[in-house]
């Protein structure tokens, strides 16, 4: 076991990888030298050379498309898109190839690969760089999309990702990419993607949520345990596909569900866990699932964050209210 | 070559003229008899089944098709010069080149009928399929000549666009990388005149599209595209450069599309019959067969007595292909991942019980 | 009062707004000449000059992209995508601009733009060509998506979106493109965005649908009809903003809401308007709010495309299972 | 001159040496003396600011900025030959233009304070806000040309990106449809060596970002945006072609990023200090001051005595930025819709419902 974050935890994922499988290739915009603009990746162009982890001209689209040709080639690409904000010129080669090249080719070519990128807010940035827009991603047929919200996740599923034959956004929630130190096991081990986690036991709502607001859950949680209120916390750690098994049971048990995104509300994540828990527990509702999530805006600068994010009392606000239903 | 031909001298390299007359001995390439003799009868064979396809498209038996008609010799070259190994990334507009790869006709049929099995490709390797999104795959070329310098292989990529393709981002991406990578990858740009509708001068303000090289730093050319031994000599002189680590080479292949856009487009809308008739003089295979006549390794009567051969086993082939049976429903789910999520498998389960109960209301 | 399909009552509004306000341009790849590959734009360049009414380089990214430039600078483009399946080279430009220029300048700049396309399957068409992927665009803050099922709420939408000054997707069910015919009123009208409308008054279940599949709804009736199953039918028209008190009204009426869509299931539209429902009339269900919609699958190639759609048959399937829920 | 300096010849058009000497006579830009003076002033204004606000975000008064710090003479220039009724399309390392358009300081700091505020540009016409995706602006400059050439208006557009901006598709879109639609737009790349960590060389392997115009038809140069007096005289020429309807024009500025990329970036990390020292001897600033010393127009005990005050100035608006106050809930819904949705209207009441219960718990 080793303190780490979840930087040191992915780092230490592309470094096991990258040492035991020559055909794991890291690359994207100031990957290589500057190891990242988040130093996710630092140390690993010294260490595996220039033609492993390299630096790549400015441009999306030619990254995740080339990506798509080494991985029919027998690589297994990591791309970074350096923020959530900057992957949507790489839109068309992610819904058009990368999520649909397997299928296209009858199950004759595969695309082993891993789009990482760092995404949310509550880090006081520019425009563009604190968007969490996985639902779109979710929406695309082919596509994997996850988010770990533990250094230890993190290494494990980054792990399983590489190792997946399928296309996989792997969604890094930088609001914790150093807040957040634990215990993570050393060298190689792997979590299994598409399952939620349980985080914790209760009985009167099920919160559902994930990356950066498993923590903010996690404070509303002390409140409402002072109020007498007992939740029981999920994970969902895969945004596609969705762990229905996971939600069904624990929503059949409290009759209560909250699900807690960042992003936009309309079509976000929260009405299809919702959707999940009325399909599967409908006759075991005491009230109609809800959500906690960003405004239909755009996720304003610094100043304005606070109103948009997804403070623990908002989270509060919604269980107590969803539990006196 | 490529210095001879450098873009910015706006000279078109070309071989034989339009009656099939060597005008640039210097760079005729050297093929066999025999080898060329075959290689004129696949492009025949080629023809004859792209205006097959047309025809079997008017009577309904296909869907949409992007015919091959006058563009065939670009194509036809590309899969002469293609090795086994050597990988093809094509747009779809080289049937030529998939056949030479190993991709039967049939697949060809099916995929136009509407089964995806006709990408499966599984007789050719190396082969990407068809790419609809325009010029999404040229970055797919680009990548696939990283992993090829990367595994140290012996092989080359060969991608195709179109000219209207090059006027989107993908195009300059693929080929930014390509340059800075300094990938095995020869581009060929199908220069066919139109995008559709749009004529080539409305696409860019460029002097040509083989120019657009000097952007990337990567060897251009402009060839005629309608002289089968100029595209010959053109992409063996690539692979040749390819191989050698000095690649990726840009390719403008100049011809013109005789037929339709696709069998749902009307051309009269947008061109003169002029304009058609003056290419119709340029005719690939027209060039090569008069070449053939007077070198004496071609009649015109062996021509009339092989093509319904040719007709025949193409429609052999399309109707083994219409016999193809029904699309198993599981076919819709089972190939999008290598692990199928359990939400998926039950989104299938629930499709099977509604056919069940369906074909208790449909008789 | 003419009859038109929904080709020409596009063409129509077209025309309209290009004869009274020089500010219109239409353009994209082959509108000029060719009149589009539906013939949606026929005649309009011959009528109002190839400065008005041009064709494009084939770049959706440039295309959008210039368009937003000329909204910002005082015209009102209305562009085209050939299709939705390649809308995506443009993904970038409609969520990093197209939809933001006037919340970033703080209202100051406004982009009174109109992005057309045609979407959505049946037609049987090669991959890229059948896709419905609405949801998507209606997470994207700042944007407004609608989408006609009837020529006459086709011309009257699209004048509107035209004359609106935010940012609109225009979305054309292809499928329907010359299959409905019907009498539409002559000259200038135009039909509020963001309001649905009750096509048929029920008390049994609601079913929300849009585009082409409010005529496959309707065919479906008439089984339900025959059942004695009585179906109140809102077309969505819009899919955002989403008309909420009517959807809210209706299954407050009905107690159960079926939402038909053509698109991936997960994260689609039907789990939003499911949310809806619960959140506006809770206590007032009796059934689940369901939903019929594509698989998380690529639409098929003609030959598989009926697996994916939505036949009459399975929306009464669903309609039967919920109203015995 | 865009002939002289055509960029297939490899020479990069210069006035001034690194000394300030005039090296090119021919092309000497005509400004008057009190002119050439307000416009050193100017710079000198803005690279203070820049400056200071470096030293703000150190002090965690405001957030990332990206520091403009060695390349304001291109900035500048484009500033002083833009008139009030010229677009101009910034990326986000052009200071001197944007406070030249009318932009205020105080208006930049709100921004980088984390206000859209910032962003409105109430004083200054025809100026769009920052783009951060880097290159998406470009498309946005050539639409505005087109609407500028469509209404016969006498104006011209003026758009800005970085060198790492040219591998983006956008860019490669944005010039084509300008040289297709022959727009009056002027295209600057600041080449200040890197995109963040990575050097140019890693960008592209073409010989030059000037060269790419071939790609497009259109003109190109390439500038020592280091000299002021080159890019005064470039600009100027350019904005000539424009309103002649010869337009557009790709230039390409050569400069070098003295700060950081941005207040998060460790330059140390990929530059060498031998690079940054040679750079630091073709200081923009520097050269501008010698050739002005060397002509009696400045001294060096004026530009001591002018900083302070500046400082100051500067500072009294950065104080002044600070007081702006908070941020008003309503703000971050009412700006995204001309019309706005009922259902957003709700969401803003939902919100204010929250606020109104968060205030009785939190004191
Ligand atoms: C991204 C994208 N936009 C639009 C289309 C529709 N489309 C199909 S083919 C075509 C024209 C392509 O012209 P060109 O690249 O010259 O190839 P050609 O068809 O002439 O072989 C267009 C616009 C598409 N397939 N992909
Ligand atoms: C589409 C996109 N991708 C990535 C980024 C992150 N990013 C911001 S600035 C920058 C480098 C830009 O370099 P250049 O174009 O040379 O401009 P410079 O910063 O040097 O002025 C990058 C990669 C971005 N803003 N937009
Ligand atoms: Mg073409
Ligand atoms: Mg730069």
């Amino acid at each position: 076991m080793k303190i780490m974050n979840m930087v040191n935890a992915i780092n230490d994922a592309l470094d096991i990888k990258l040492g035991e499988d020559k055909s794991v290739i890291v690359y994207g915009e100031d990957v290589g030298v500057e190891g990242g603009v988040f130093r996710v990746t630092e140390g690993l162009q010294k260490k595996y050379g220039a033609e492993r982890v390299f630096d790549t001209p400015l441009a999306e689209s030619g990254i995740v498309g080339t990506a798509v040709g080494m991985a029919v080639a027998g690589l297994r690409p990591v791309v970074e898109m350096q923020f959530c904000g900057f992957i949507y010129p790489a839109f068309n080669q992610i819904i058009s190839h990368a999520s649909r090249m397997r299928n296209r080719s009858r199950g004759q070519l595969e695309t082993p690969m891993v789009i990482r990128m760092p995404y949310g807010g509550g880090i006081n940035a520019l425009e563009h760089h604190s968007e969490s827009m996985e639902a779109i991603f979710g929406h695309i047929p082919g596509l994997k999309v996850v988010v770990p919200s533990t250094p230890h996740d993190a290494k494990g599923m980054l792990i399983a990702a590489i190792e997946s034959n399928d296309t996989i956004l792997f969604m890094e929630p930088k609001r914790i990419y150093r807040a957040i130190k634990q215990e993570v096991e050393e060298g190689k081990f792997s979590i299994p993607l598409g399952k939620a986690s349980v985080l914790a036991q209760g009985n009167d709502v099920t919160v559902v949520a994930y990356g950066a607001m498993v923590r903010e859950v996690q404070k509303a949680m002390l409140m409402a345990k002072e109020a007498g209120i007992s939740v029981e916390l999920i994970d969902l750690r895969s945004i596609y596909p969705v762990d229905r098994e996971t939600i069904a049971k624990s929503v059949k048990k409290t009759g209560r569900i909250i699900t807690v995104t960042e992003g936009p509300r309309t079509y976000g994540v929260g009405s299809e866990i919702s959707q999940i828990a009325i399909e599967e527990a409908f006759l075991h509702l005491e009230a109609p699932p809800s959500r906690v999530s960003g405004y239909d805006v755009i996720v304003p600068l610094p100043k304005g964050e606070h109103h948009y994010m997804q403070d623990p009392y908002k989270i509060f606000y919604e269980i107590e209210r969803i539990v006196k239903y | 070559m490529f210095d001879e031909y450098n873009p910015l001298n706006k000279a078109m390299f070309r071989v034989i003229d339009n009656d099939g007359k060597v005008v640039n001995k210097k760079w005729m390439p050297q093929i066999d008899d025999d080898k060329l003799l075959k290689i004129y009868k696949d492009i025949l064979f080629a023809r004859t089944a792209d205006l097959q396809i047309v025809s079997y498209q008017r009577q309904g038996r296909i869907f949409t098709y992007p015919p091959n008609y006058g563009q065939e010799a670009i194509a036809a070259a590309a899969g002469v010069l293609i090795r086994e190994n050597d990988w093809l990334v094509p747009a779809f507009r080289e049937m030529g080149a998939m056949l030479a790869k190993g991709v039967t006709l049939k697949e060809i049929f099916l995929y136009f009928m509407g089964y995806e099995d006709g990408s499966a490709f599984k007789n050719a390797k190396y082969t990407l399929p068809m790419s609809v999104p325009i010029s999404s795959q040229l970055p797919h070329a680009a990548g696939i000549g990283y992993a090829v310098k990367y595994k140290k292989e012996d092989k080359v990529v060969i991608g195709f666009a179109g000219d209207a393709g090059t006027s989107e981002g993908d195009f300059h991406e693929a080929l930014n990388f390509a340059g800075v990578w300094k990938v095995p990858v020869i581009f060929i740009i199908q220069n066919n005149q139109y995008g559709i509708s749009t004529p080539v001068r409305m696409q860019t303000a460029s002097d040509s599209l083989a120019i657009k090289s000097i952007a990337y730093g990567v060897k251009g050319i402009q060839v005629d595209g309608n002289d089968f031994f100029a595209m010959y000599k053109t992409i063996e002189e690539s692979v040749r450069i390819c191989r050698n680590g000095e690649g990726p080479v840009l390719i403008e292949a100049v011809t013109y599309r005789k037929g339709a856009h696709t069998t749902s487009d009307d051309p009269t809308k947008y061109r003169s019959k002029v304009e058609e008739e003056e290419w119709d003089a340029k005719d690939p295979v027209k060039r090569l067969r008069a070449y053939l006549i007077d070198k004496n390794l071609w009649t015109l009567e062996q021509e009339e007595k092989i093509i319904p051969q040719y007709k025949e086993e193409i429609d052999r082939q399309f109707t083994e292909a219409e016999k193809y049976g029904p699309y198993p429903a599981g076919d819709i789910f089972r190939f999008l991942y290598a692990e199928m999520p359990d939400d998926l498998r039950e989104q299938q389960a629930q499709y099977e019980r509604f056919l069940a109960w369906k074909s208790t209301k449909v008789k």
